[in-house]
């Protein structure tokens, strides 16, 4: 099991501010979400974090056993 | 509380309840009898315009470190015997504190500079998703212009603005 | 206490006696629950350094009526809901509170540049003469170039600037 | 009667934070005075008010009964 987490705007679209999904390549996992999510999740200004730390570029990123990836849409600021 | 020191004395806390700026002031001046001056800023929910209450959303394992890096980058850029850096998370009312922001320094420039920069930075950098409700329902608050174009005033001229750093 | 209104709400004083500045920060804000942000400034007796006691000493028919002068000119440049200065005269010790500047602001960096631009204005044009005791001996401060330095940011550039006017 | 008032390093300089003197041009006023003291007032860092109000050029000045001459050195600021 590997958890997606969604902050902001994002949270609203999955109905829930982090979901299980089975380990696995990213695409292969954004293959399995609704659609409307899937999109609002690779929506360019949409960053990402494993386990904390910022992901460079998503592409052939792969979720192992436990990993938490996180969805970071625009931040609105303190 | 979390304390990290490089040079000037940071307390720097992400908190999720309300606080009271003026005690906090008072305990920072009271820490910095050396310092010429303390420079601040208070930031809070806007009374008033229809809002019903502000939530703001963090990320532990970003939001929290992104803050200590801020206070790192402010505490080597200007001489400063102490910096406070406390940001509310969660869901606040009209007129409760959100932001403080307070720099002691000898010298009144670097005060006053050093808690300019960490606004302006806090404001369009850091870690938190911010949303209003109005009448009842919820609307997410997109990041302003006027945020970026704070944030701009820092670059080196001719410098090359990397996007969004969380920091 | 002093007030004056000129759109943004004054609160102007030349204090001959100690004050607190987190319960007159405390009631700043308490005073602007709908201003997003209060930017402030505190000046203190840099404690340490062989300095017994610091006495700024007034002109009465000259120095309440320059802050106010000054009060109404940061009030006219910066879209504010209020403006407070508060500077001692007197003799005060160590760790004591010379001077409180605070501004209330719809907008973070109208507050902040008020501040800035109030304390520097205070710093190097108002009519205060300083004092200091070290070793039991009283020696006046003169001006230092780094006021001026300061003071001449504010200059329009191509300007004209005056010598000393005391507001 | 009119008083000469000194500020900061003045009052010093004369023993006091002010001394009555006969009314008169000032000229005439300065010349009555210590010459040391005299000669601080006169320097041209040094700024004059006359009841409250900044004199722009002392030259010509004539002070009358009840007047009050403060004698304003440079500033150290607050």
């Amino acid at each position: 099991m590997t958890r997606l987490v969604f902050l902001g705007r994002l949270a609203d679209v999955a109905g829930a501010g982090e979901i299980p999904v089975a380990a696995g390549p990213l695409g292969v996992v954004l293959a399995g979400l609704p659609v409307g999510l899937a999109a609002a999740l690779m929506e360019p200004r949409v960053r990402l974090a494993l386990n904390g730390a910022l992901v460079g570029d998503p592409a052939g990123l792969v979720l192992a056993q436990g990993d938490e990836l996180a969805f970071l849409p625009p931040v609105s600021g303190g | 509380m979390s304390k990290t020191l490089v040079g000037a004395e940071m307390d720097i806390r992400l908190l999720t309840a309300p606080f009271d700026p003026a005690r906090e002031l008072a305990a920072f001046a009271d820490a910095h009898p050396a310092s010429g001056g303390i420079a601040s800023f208070l930031g809070q929910v806007r009374a008033g315009e229809g809002v019903e209450a502000l939530e703001l959303q963090h990320y532990e394992p970003l939001t929290l470190p992104a803050m200590h890096e801020l206070g790192a980058t402010v505490g080597q850029r200007w001489a400063l015997d102490g910096l406070l850096i406390l940001h509310r998370s969660g869901v606040m009312a009209s007129a409760e504190p959100i932001v403080l922001v307070a720099a002691a320094a000898r010298h009144r420039r670097d005060a006053l500079a050093a808690v300019d920069y960490a606004m302006d930075h806090l404001k369009s950098e850091s870690w938190f998703w911010k949303r209003e409700k109005r009448a009842g329902e919820w609307h997410w608050i997109e990041p302003r212009g006027q945020d970026y174009a704070d944030l701009a005033r820092w670059w080196p001229s001719g410098g090359n603005p990397s996007g969004q750093s969380g920091a």
